[in-house]
């Protein structure tokens, strides 16, 4: 679950980072009356969206109190921002902060992630921030430092210390940024955070302030932190895709017109796969998970048979935990239920293989039985392209 | 032979009282897997089917001398088990559980691999080694064969779907693993590659990938440094959009790193066929063996 | 630092532990409200003493309410209590703990230490509570459990588990006695202790009580928890004792009549020893530290010269950080303020020597130096028993 | 040769801007030993006394090559400077510092010894090799003479004492270590009894031991198990009355466990010489090596 910036901050400000003074408004006039309270010459304006790269899509400006704040602020509050990690739809901005506009001396880069390799989290610090880390790995490798902290023995002052000198000569600043990397690993520990990251922290005179904060929380630990779900910003993610979280499954839109059920996540990957490669386009990925229930089950084919792009389902169940009996049971009572007649080809193997085709055999509804998993596939892809 | 788990290995279950527990302990025995006890705390004394249960893992070890554990507990409580069972001795840990959190998880991997133990999962089907009539997990018995062929992979049904079509062209396996969804699990590829090299039984091995983080790059890296034995493998994955979570919380593309192009090049480099179609898994291997 | 048992079961309750209801009385007749409040036949009347073996020391008394609860309560309140540990002289007794008397079902032991050794936090557990823990090992050591704490990991669920299941098998006392362990490594942890016991913990119904309970901190943890030197009961401990501790010297009161004052505890240790091996016996043990400063030496002095049963001062010092000027001058000052005229032997070796030597000769002051630390113990036993 | 710290040894001092820090950093200089640099976070680039000063050991090992280091910190801080030592590489880490809460040593120690290096105290004056030429501590340097005795003791000044008796009767030392008074602490007689053991400069070792805990049992064990070398061993606090803290925190005697008589016993019974009277050790050596 990623967090919004002014959340971020507010998350690493509570322990103790020092963040520009600013508040979060929700339409230009607030803005106005947000960045006169700044009593600043200029302040910035921040769209609050899930993605990077708001800088260069022109969702961050620093404007002068000369301008008409409140039409700047118009610019971007309710309209949907485009970066290049949003893709062409965009995100809803429905927030903005307004900040002070700081000096700046300097800008480095700090973020904490759980390296898959070592199992380990990792600190990763750069004397040269405000760029993304993918950059700076490419264009700097040599001064990206990273440090590892042991499992058990937890975050060590020495090894703040040693990164916070990598940074900065100064003890002071030295000193400010040790504080700053203990409070982002406290956060990172205590939410269950797959990344806390500060880009860029800034020195501006003898003060170390995060100028910007991304802080995304690993989906695995939020039954932990229910506390955390207040600050879901459903605008900022697909409906249908929440919709089927809620259900237990878990669906991704795509771009095509083949809807897919899978159970497994791996075999719902290669079922997409298969479906590329004999030319076709999937609208979805869906896995129903390896122990669906019938509801469940039912709830995924309400998803493909409610989204209109969608011109033929392909199941594809090897059933495990999941027997083909309740499978079948749960199409069927979909299809049933809607009274759409979209043309169905299922590939279904394993336990009680028997029993599930028997039930679609009687069921008397468009389901097309294929034993081969690529014939299965080459069949859904042309009946899309002929439906 | 076959690797990690054998006809001598003993079983026992975590959480055998409970539904799934109980289900798969006994699904487990039926293949032919000695399931020796299972653990409930508060239940010792009482039996599941014939199967004895105890308060600790640390009395059914003393009791039945198990070697294996099958881990059914809930997500939020999957730490302190296979702590557990690291400290009772437990040589090979099957944690079966989904969506533990991976700093949890992190946490225990540092004990396991410190004490020299293997950790498979979480979030795995487990282990079978069909030669050996030893089933360690949830996948259906029945699809698998007694045969040469490995099988490792980051993904459940995916797996069943190769194990089946392996059977189905009439080759067998060695030990099929799954190695988890989770970002964080505990062997890797490169753990379990080892381990078929030193199998005499296992002739070559299918390497089921997925996107997300750089296990298979580093089963390239490992294979090309002379692995010996073939490997064919497929990456599921490649119309994956960077940035979303494709079922497994593993199996994400982050900052261009972790694509299955990478991947498959990755692999191709280092001599492995890696297999476009999916459904030509089986037919491949038969012509690789026959 | 000893705590007495209601603060130890104060500790200890406020982190889950059931202790038996009761309440701590300074005077009879508060002592006979506090009984009468239990609304039980009997009570329990429990003297705060630091030390063990009150119970057979008559510390502890069930009396029956139709007894004269104030008289009883007057035996022991404003009293000296003398047990197996206190010495003969005991301890006053300044409070009572008035307590319900609880039905007995099964008495057990827990008890958490540090072990030297392993440099572990270790628990040890007995189903036979009760007597103290060096009886049980000595009577039922197959009895007495030990479970080490890996000290990065802490305490984990299944190793409190384990213990509690080898005291009970029944489910609902086994959970109870998990909390119970787990609340003993949380106040030891917090509060740096070098010793948590709980004897007996017993079984009562359905309930898991803590009927006795001893908390020791350990000294070189206190800085941490300054708000625990509130608790600190100065009337259970020696006041010379005390005040040495607050001069930042290391004192202990024997029985002998010879004041000694050394540098460093082992040294200090040693010239006991050579002092009783030529027959004499030391009035204390007093280790000055390894860098006393004149003004220390001078207060360690005036604790000897203040004792009335010291015949003759025994200075023993090999000076390494303590320099041989800055002792002597010490010596001097607190000879001259002080217009007993006390024999002093003194053996004194190390840096500035020769300074030491002269200021001690230049004095005029009885003091007698002897370069052979055995022939100056010899001496100080002599003129001890010749004074 | 000598053990722990000889001619070669590279030192640093973490807290060396301090005051007793620059004394003995300089002290230890005077006597011989290589003083390499100095840690003071924030400090980087003075000098102590021509000494560099650096923000962090790693740095220190960065620059100088340090192996061994000697710190002088508060006991309230403790903890991470000796970790950071072990981090950076350092292999004997010798700690003065006095009053640590044992609950930290304790936790150290894990790390140090599971990264297999030397900590020598707390609470100890250190460790001098006069042969050598090599001092890492505070104990005063000039009562020491090169020779083939070896001695370890729990106590700062009762080891001058002695060392000073051994070089009036001419008998010079090879290593001279204080293990520190505190209940925990890193190296334990046997530690250096094994690597007295294999320096063949050391033809006897002197062992100075006190009341509380069982480390002279766990010596008197290791010696009767075959150490080979005559030890001649001093057990201070024969007086101590049971429960009190003779001055070191290690220094009392519980529940009847770590008494001098106990101790004196377990030593006699493995063939080492006990001497009563302190002031005869010197006399003692010199007769068994003359």
């Amino acid at each position: 679950m990623h967090l919004h910036e002014y959340q971020s901050k507010e998350l690493l400000a509570k322990r103790g980072v020092q963040v520009p003074r600013g508040s979060l408004c929700y339409d230009p006039l607030e803005g106005l009356i947000a960045a006169r309270q700044l009593r600043s010459d200029k302040v910035v304006l921040k769209a609050q969206v899930h993605a990077g790269g708001r800088g260069k899509a022109g969702a961050v400006a620093v404007v002068s109190m000369d301008e008409d704040i409140r039409a700047r602020a118009a610019e971007v509050l309710g309209k949907r921002m485009v970066t290049e990690q949003t893709g062409p739809q965009g995100k809803p901005v429905s927030a903005l902060l307004v900040e002070e506009v700081l000096h700046i001396d300097k800008e480095m880069y700090l973020g904490i992630i759980l390296s898959r390799g070592s199992a380990r989290i990792t600190i990763m610090a750069s004397p040269f921030g405000g760029v993304d880390i993918e950059t700076l790995a490419r264009d700097k490798p040599d001064q990206i430092y990273t440090t590892q902290v042991h499992p058990l023995r937890g975050l060590t002052d020495y090894k703040a210390r040693a990164i916070a000198y990598r940074l900065s000569d100064s003890k002071k600043i030295a000193t400010q940024i040790m504080d700053v990397i203990a409070a982002m690993y406290n956060t990172f520990l205590e939410l269950d955070c797959s990344l806390v990251e500060i880009n860029p922290l800034i020195v501006s005179g003898e003060r170390v302030v995060a100028l910007d904060a991304k802080i995304t929380l690993d989906d695995s630990g939020l039954f932990r932190h229910p506390e955390m779900e207040l600050w879901r910003d459903r605008s900022q993610e697909d409906s249908l895709e929440l919709s089927a979280k809620k259900d237990g499954l878990s669906y991704i839109k795509l771009d095509g017109n083949i809807g897919c059920i899978v159970n497994g996540a791996g075999l719902a990957m290669a079922t997409l796969d298969l479906i590329s490669l004999h030319g076709g386009a999937p609208a979805n990925f869906l896995d129903v998970g390896g122990g669906a229930s019938e509801q469940v089950v039912g709830d995924a084919m309400s998803i493909l048979l409610d989204d209109n792009r969608v011109k033929v389902i392909f199941i594809n169940i090897f059933g495990g935990i999941l027997r083909c009996d309740v499978l079948a049971r749960g199409v069927i009572r979909a299809l049933r239920r809607q009274q759409v007649a979209i043309p169905v080809i299922a590939r279904i193997e394993g336990t009680n293989i028997h029993v599930g085709r028997r039930l679609f055999e009687e069921s008397g509804l468009p389901v097309q039985m294929i034993g081969s998993l690529d014939e299965a596939a080459k069949r859904a892809v042309e009946v899309a392209k002929t439906v | 032979m076959a690797i990690l788990v054998n006809r001598e290995s003993r079983v026992i279950c975590q959480g055998i009282t409970g539904r799934n527990g109980t289900f798969h302990s006994l699904a487990c025995r039926d293949y032919g897997t000695k399931m020796v006890g299972g653990v409930t705390p508060g239940k010792q004394g009482e039996f599941v089917d014939g199967i004895p249960v105890f308060n600790t893992v640390w009395n059914a070890v003393q009791e039945t001398g198990a070697d294996v554990s099958l881990i059914f507990v809930p997500a939020a409580h999957a730490k302190d088990p296979i702590l557990e069972a690291v400290d009772a001795g437990i040589q090979v840990i099957v944690c079966i559980t989904e969506g533990i959190p991976p700093l949890d998880t992190a946490s225990v991997l540092y004990t396991v691999r410190e004490q020299g133990r293997f950790l498979i999962g979480p979030n795995t089907p487990g282990v079978i080694s069909p030669p050996e009539e030893c089933k360690v997990g949830i996948m259906p018995g029945y699809i698998h064969k007694p045969g040469p062929v490995g099988v490792i992979s980051r993904s459940g049904t995916l797996t069943y779907e190769v194990v089946d079509q392996l059977t189905r062209e009439g080759v067998g396996q060695s030990t099929c693993i799954g190695l988890g969804g989770d970002p964080i699990v505990g062997l890797g590829f490169v753990d379990v590659l080892k381990m078929f090299k030193d199998d005499p039984q296992t002739e070559a091995v299918v390497l089921i990938g997925e996107i997300g983080g750089s296990a298979e790059e580093e089963a390239a890296e490992y294979i090309k440094a002379g692995f010996g034995k073939p490997v064919v493998a497929y990456i599921a994955g490649r119309l994956a959009p960077p940035g979303k979570r494709m079922g497994h919380a593993g199996a994400i593309i982050s900052g261009g790193s972790g694509t299955a192009q990478g991947k498959i090049k990755a692999l191709e480099d280092a001599g492995v066929t890696v297999v476009q179609n999916i459904t030509q898994v089986g037919t491949i291997l038969k012509d690789l063996l026959g």
